[in-house]
């Protein structure tokens, strides 16, 4: 067989079968050969037990989605056969551990890994990395490198930890080099993709939450955003900020809110259920008009859902929810890149505008990790929009928080400034902040609350456009989708099929000004999203009813994410 | 001079129980020399919660129930300034109840006065976690907010005061205003504001309530012993009022202290990129 | 002049000084005289002091809206005629207590009501009756039936009450008789409207939930939605129902599930915020398929907003709160006619399909009370759905609470019946109720879910159209605009302007079938709505966006509600 | 015999403390003869809330932090039910504290075991309230059930127990079943459940537990005696267990029992309309 440009090997088996090592060391193994990386999971909402799988993918190419095939299969248990078999190449082929079941599919050869690892070290936990020792002779592997990876991998944990996987390396290198005929049965082509870091998209936010100046986060432990919480309990500590974990998601974004008040840059993260609970907070910012970021790792849902599974059906909830009406800005990156500078656009918006800023990520695109670019700190810029210092406001005659002014912005001076004190309520007031029911105050401003959607309108984060502007047929994604979209328009590409992608960032308020013209230039637009009613497809209905016969929607909510060629699939004019 | 938003008149029925707490707060607050511009009121809520709109004073008016996350939010974001919560009995132990405790647990140096009126004054008098039996329908036994407050192994401030006697209210509130200034942490006044309108025990109360420091025993470090001497008081049909808890310790031990020492915090914060580069380099370099 | 077919008379004062009863003696002569009457009042969130006022409406004709002039006002302080003078007809007329201060107007006379009623009785605040008594003598009352008023008001509390407003009301009238030329100033037709009872939408609500088989509510106080929970502990400990204050709106929609696991009827009623925070209970409950209702008093929002004050700004919250999809029905009576059949309605249906309803209701149709027809219980009919016995699961071989059916409903045994148990969780579940994460399960799942909405289609309360088939001027409204969009309509009549009114009753999942042929059958549509950002025509154009070019919205967000008047000057083709 | 939803194996990790409660639980229902269609058990969010997928009864996997309000609502509609609630400490402590404080207050006859171990399990060991200083960086002092639990006026049942000790656990479980089905109000029971993945105190708390029933002066009627026992006990860094509050009161003091009687209540009533007309017409009727 010729090298593999882009390969992929599933690792499946029970929980604490330690599948995740497995995919994490053939990841730094492939980043080490100059490939592009892409690793996921998929896990159970339980701790041990219960099958559980990992998915590893190293391309030449840049890729940020599961491959459609599995080359190698690594199976733990009987059902990562089950699950697996269905996706295995047609050329690809099985490892097992014969300890736990046996198989007669003609690909696929067993090892005792557990029994193996357990005689000779004693702890039959390590068969992961027997494993991937195994994997090695299959794919050729450097043996020095493959080993490298072992020690990089287990320095921190030092001593007694290594020896042993080194171990159970070579055991597993032994295993594999001794049964007939698989080593070197694929072979891998290097790549030339240096210089890249490997990161997930909670990563990147809680390192844009860092840059761009964020110093106060609460949260409450949540899958799939917990991550986001503990990265900052690491970076912020150091620089003066604080993380608190809250009692609970009210507490969080109450206490987000009180310390805005205070002229903090802040951010709480959560998931859906956390984010239902806070609804009536994140409504109170928006009236109060104190700058918050509400980050959500969506997962399935509703409800308790599929607490460690994908899905992208916040969307609506997130543009509409909240008794009343109040405004915010609905930013959603695509890719570890984006979260990073996103992060920090949401956190100037926030400020400039004083409004609530939902920062809408997807259990993919948060947990899966993706080689990303290095995040650069030189295109990060911190605007704190009109805020008063108390020079400033000594030059004044009046200090009115909610002042009416052109711009639509009011400035403010946080509490501790001298001289002034900021009246700050969710209640209808008026520029003073006093309470008021004078119905002319009222509706000017509910206007003034509103029109931030209008008049900051060139300021929210730009959609991004691929393929040839002559193209004409459209898709239309946010989120992870971003690629095996563009995974799927490479390959269309390539079939002489051109397809033109919008990646929306920011998804509320609609940017129409950007997605009408999209849609004028195409016959034909496939939003691509991963929910039941088409969110995003309803509110470009919404707001663009003139252009409504060119959406299609392309739709996914079986938990889990895209992959290029089911894209291609929903697109009769290409497929 | 800047002019900033002013007081309005109170919005209180005549009579009114949160007279008491407003005057007592500025005398308080004017005794402890706070400048109002370092001064941050949280607001619950409920009729009590408009308490800073009638005062010359940083005011934010919170959620129902929420004011103490909120109050909590402003005092580790910024440590310089001296954060007063006050809101209804509704707003603090039926909505609020989960927060309530926790910030006993968390025990960041704010204040925080609930005003218990026994009854939910701005909706017009329904009972409250804290009305006694029969009153309007109710059949649950009233919360005891002391009691509670003793139960949390945490060296907070805890005392009782009555808007009848305006005298202990300023002591005890300057006392919590000056031990959450040396950052000590929470500071729990459980204030019996009556509502004249809907459930007026003025007359009862004054009857009834009993200076804890005038019991044989008494010594707020114990809790234990409080404990004891408030149900006692309480069988003897009295309702024990003063400081309950006054906790041995003496350094600050606040939450916004443990987690920042001395550091300004998040708010006074240079967040400008300059003077934070390199740790920000640092940061991201460590991506592998 | 000649008598009044349409009368209004608006009390003004400070909160204490009684405005609410001296409209409510009024309403109950003008009753008596077999007129329509309409009440409302303006009242700010506090409890004594800050202008307050009330208004009372009386008509030959129905009605159920305030008139767009004041015939007589009534001020017990200065802000009164502030307030009330620009409304004052111009042959209006206005009555002032000069204890409180001095007028110049020309077309006033002050009367030192609090003087005379405190030197008499030693109690002041008995002047609101004594302005009753001056009112009297003003349109020329019958002087019996204007005590009798009184007397049927003040019997239940009898006695020293009773006596002392005997005599404010001789007072009164006493000195409007000695003032010259305001005897009989006006007079009011009588109408024969009769057997009608005077309610609020929220009484009618409450009565609606329990003959509607509603024996379970807990709720949390709120205005304006505080009477509906007052009024079940009222009705419902007689008949074996349970009514509870909970400790937050959090424990209350958790507490209905609950009850409603066991089989109970239940409902919540809140408001704006209440509503925000039950979003993840609501969610939880379309997740589980548990039948709650809840009920809506929309207020001013957003966030605490102005708690007093009328608005319908929560629908594009109902319709997509929560994380994740789940089915919903939102109905939204216009009368209180239709408080009471749509709270049966809604129960009916929560409890068929097993979802939750929520009862879309707004301040003045809650508050605000109105002449009605008496409820009928005849139209009740209680239609449990599928719900087994004991009995009837012994005829069973298999019982699975999520069953998938042809129709879409599953059988539903509670908890108690001998030999099965009800397994029900709000994470994604089998038929059984298990948790599973099984992507063919989920799709189905979520298909038996969201296909609620389609297959109950016609079960959901049918719009109602007034005004004649041909007419070309379309008007769309939901909720109390219903009032004074027929008012209009009648108007608009009267001049050769015919309209056609789609009154909505089920506004979510939207009736399409209902809407799309009246859309297609008028050159434009009006889409009436109390909000910023037409909340209800947003939806309209995201699932009819062909017919998009004839909406047009006509809003009002300043706290108050639409008058007749203003909805017929927004109307460029009528008007 | 129809088939029904088939209890699924546990999901715990082995050795997990809630084994311990799954199987104490499963022994008491047997010996006070509840049958499982008339058990209702209501289960929280996190590891120790799917306990009842794991039982042959009535199983409501409510919300997180939840599980005790919809426990009441269970148990009001239907007070023929036994409903047992059970989940973490974090569900119950943390996003629950509300709703686990007005349990007290209300009393309906329901039986709530918290499990605690210490940490948000389910989330991969987070701090919870109960943690200890110093765990995975807490730095907040742990709350204690059991004296807040006994701050609160009213007649509950109130235990602590240990899973590594099952004969307590199923007399105590016994116990609190049966005062809930004679309709005598709250009882709660706080298990001690090791989580051996992120947090094994299986060792520390054997060493650690001290059943109070053997200390001097042990009375569980008195409230006050078991506030100064608990605390001394902890003072001497032993973890008291066993009965801290078994009320005098034997009466059916249950808020389902104050409200409804002997009625059948809400979920049991016959709700169609020929049986009621004649009290509707009378409502209708009053509509002036
Ligand atoms: C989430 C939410 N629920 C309910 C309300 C309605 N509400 C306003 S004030 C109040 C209770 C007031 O009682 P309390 O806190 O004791 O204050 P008081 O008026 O007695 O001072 C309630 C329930 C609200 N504003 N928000
Ligand atoms: C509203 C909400 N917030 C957060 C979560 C995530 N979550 C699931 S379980 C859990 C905590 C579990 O801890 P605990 O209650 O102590 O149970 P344990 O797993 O330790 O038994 C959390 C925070 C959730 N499901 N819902
Ligand atoms: S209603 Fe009661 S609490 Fe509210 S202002 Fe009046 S007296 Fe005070
Ligand atoms: S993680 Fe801990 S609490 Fe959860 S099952 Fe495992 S041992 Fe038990
Ligand atoms: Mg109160
Ligand atoms: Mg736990």
């Amino acid at each position: 067989m010729p090298p593999l440009a882009d390969v992929s090997v599933m690792i499946g088996g029970q929980g604490g079968d330690g599948t995740l090592t497995v995919s994490d060391l053939l990841g730094r193994y492939f980043r080490k050969r100059g490939l592009y990386v892409y690793t996921s999971r998929n896990v159970l909402s339980r701790i041990r037990g219960g099958h559980a799988d990992a998915s590893v993918r190293a391309s030449r190419d840049p890729i940020a989605a599961q491959k459609s095939t599995v080359d190698v299969l690594v199976a733990f248990d009987q059902e990562a056969i089950t699950i697996g078999a269905s996706e295995l190449a047609p050329h690809g082929y099985i490892l097992y551990d014969s300890t736990a079941f046996k198989s007669d599919l003609p690909n696929a050869t067993g090892f005792p890994f557990a029994t193996l690892v357990g005689g000779a070290l004693g702890q039959p936990i390590f068969k992961n990395t027997a494993a991937y020792g195994a994997l090695s002779v299959v794919f050729g592997f450097d043996p020095a490198e493959t080993r490298a990876v072992i020690e990089e991998r287990f320095k921190r944990r030092g001593g007694e930890a290594l020896e042993k996987n080194l171990k159970a390396l070579e055991i597993g290198r032994k295993a594999a080099l001794e049964a007939a005929g698989l080593a070197d049965r694929y072979s891998v082509a290097d790549g030339d993709a240096h210089d890249l870091v490997m990161t997930t998209g909670n990563q990147a936010v809680a390192l844009g939450f860092v840059v761009g100046g964020g110093r106060f986060f609460a949260g409450y432990p949540i899958t799939p955003a917990t991550e986001i919480m503990e990265y900052l309990q690491r970076y912020l500590p150091p620089l003066g900020g604080v993380v608190r974990q809250a009692e609970d998601e009210l507490a969080a974004v109450n206490m987000i809110i009180g310390a805005s008040y205070t002229g903090a840059r802040v951010m709480t993260s959560t998931s859906g259920p956390g984010l239902s609970l806070m609804t009536e907070g994140i409504g109170h910012a928006g009236t109060a008009e104190l700058p918050i970021v509400v980050a959500d790792c969506a997962r399935v849902g509703p409800s308790t859902g599929q607490p460690t599974r994908h899905e992208q059906s916040d969307l609506s909830h997130l543009a509409n929810l909240g008794h009343g009406e109040f405004p915010r800005f609905i930013v959603a990156p695509g890719t570890p890149v984006d979260c990073f500078e996103m992060t920090v656009d949401a956190l100037n918006l926030a400020e400039r505008w004083r409004v609530p800023v939902l920062l809408l990520l997807d259990q993919a695109l948060c947990q899966n990790t993706t080689t990303s670019p290095r995040f650069d700190v030189q295109r990060v810029h911190v605007d704190r929009g009109e805020r008063l210092t108390g020079d400033a406001v000594a030059q004044l005659t009046q200090y009115k928080a909610y002042q009416f002014t052109e711009s639509g912005r009011s400035a403010y001076a946080p509490p501790g400034t001298p001289g002034v004190w900021a009246e700050i309520t969710g209640n209808e007031h008026d520029e003073w902040g006093h309470v008021s029911v004078n119905p002319t105050n009222r509706v000017r401003m509910m206007r003034k609350r509103m029109e931030k959607m209008v008049k900051a309108r060139d300021e929210l984060p730009a959609a991004r456009l691929f393929g040839p502007a002559d193209a004409k047929v459209g898709i239309i994604g946010f989120g992870s989708t971003f690629g095996p979209i563009r995974e799927a328009q490479t390959v269309l590409e390539a079939r002489g099929k051109p397809t033109r992608f919008l990646q929306a960032r920011t998804l509320f308020p609609v940017p129409v000004h950007e997605i009408e013209p999209f849609l004028k230039s195409v016959d034909v637009a496939y939003v691509v999203e991963h929910n039941y009613t088409g969110q995003f497809a309803r509110l470009l209905r919404e707001t663009m009813p003139a252009q409504h016969a060119k959406l299609r929607s392309v739709l996914k909510y079986d938990g889990s994410n895209f992959r290029a060629p089911e894209i291609i699939a929903a697109i009769p004019e290409v497929a | 001079m800047v002019e900033s938003a002013k007081p309005v008149p109170p919005i209180w029925c005549p009579g009114c129980g949160d007279f008491g707490v407003l005057a007592a707060l500025k005398k308080a607050a004017l005794e402890q020399k706070v400048a109002p511009y370092d001064l941050v009121l949280v607001g619950g809520i409920g009729c009590s919660g408009s308490i800073h709109n009638f005062l010359e004073v940083n005011g934010i008016h919170a959620l129902h129930g929420r004011l103490l996350a909120q109050a909590v939010g402003v005092k580790l974001a910024n440590p310089g300034l001296t954060v007063v919560a006050a809101g209804g009995d509704g707003d603090g132990y039926a909505i609020g109840m989960g927060h309530f405790i926790h910030a006993f647990k968390k025990n960041a140096s704010i204040v925080y006065v609930a005003m218990n009126n026994e009854t939910y004054g701005l909706t017009k008098g329904q009972p409250s976690p804290t009305s006694q039996i029969g009153f309007e329908g109710n059949i649950e036994r009233p919360f005891d907010a002391i009691l509670t407050a003793l139960s949390i192994p945490a060296p907070n401030l805890i005392a009782r005061t009555f808007s009848g006697d305006p005298k202990t209210m300023i002591a005890v509130l300057g006392e919590a205003i000056k031990f959450t200034r040396e950052g000590r942490g929470f500071a729990f006044i459980e204030d019996l504001s009556p509502c004249v309108t809907y459930n007026d025990t003025y007359k009862l109360w004054r009857e009834k309530v009993l200076d804890v420091s005038k019991v044989p025993g008494y010594d707020p470090t114990d809790r234990q012993a409080m404990f004891k001497i408030c149900l006692d008081t309480m069988d003897q049909g009295r309702i024990p009022i003063g400081v309950m808890h006054r906790p041995k310790e003496t350094a600050p031990e606040g939450l916004e202290a443990k987690l920042l020492g001395t550091a300004l915090g998040p708010a006074r914060s240079d967040i400008s990129i300059e003077p934070n580069l390199a740790s920000y380099q640092k940061l991201l370099a460590a991506l592998s």
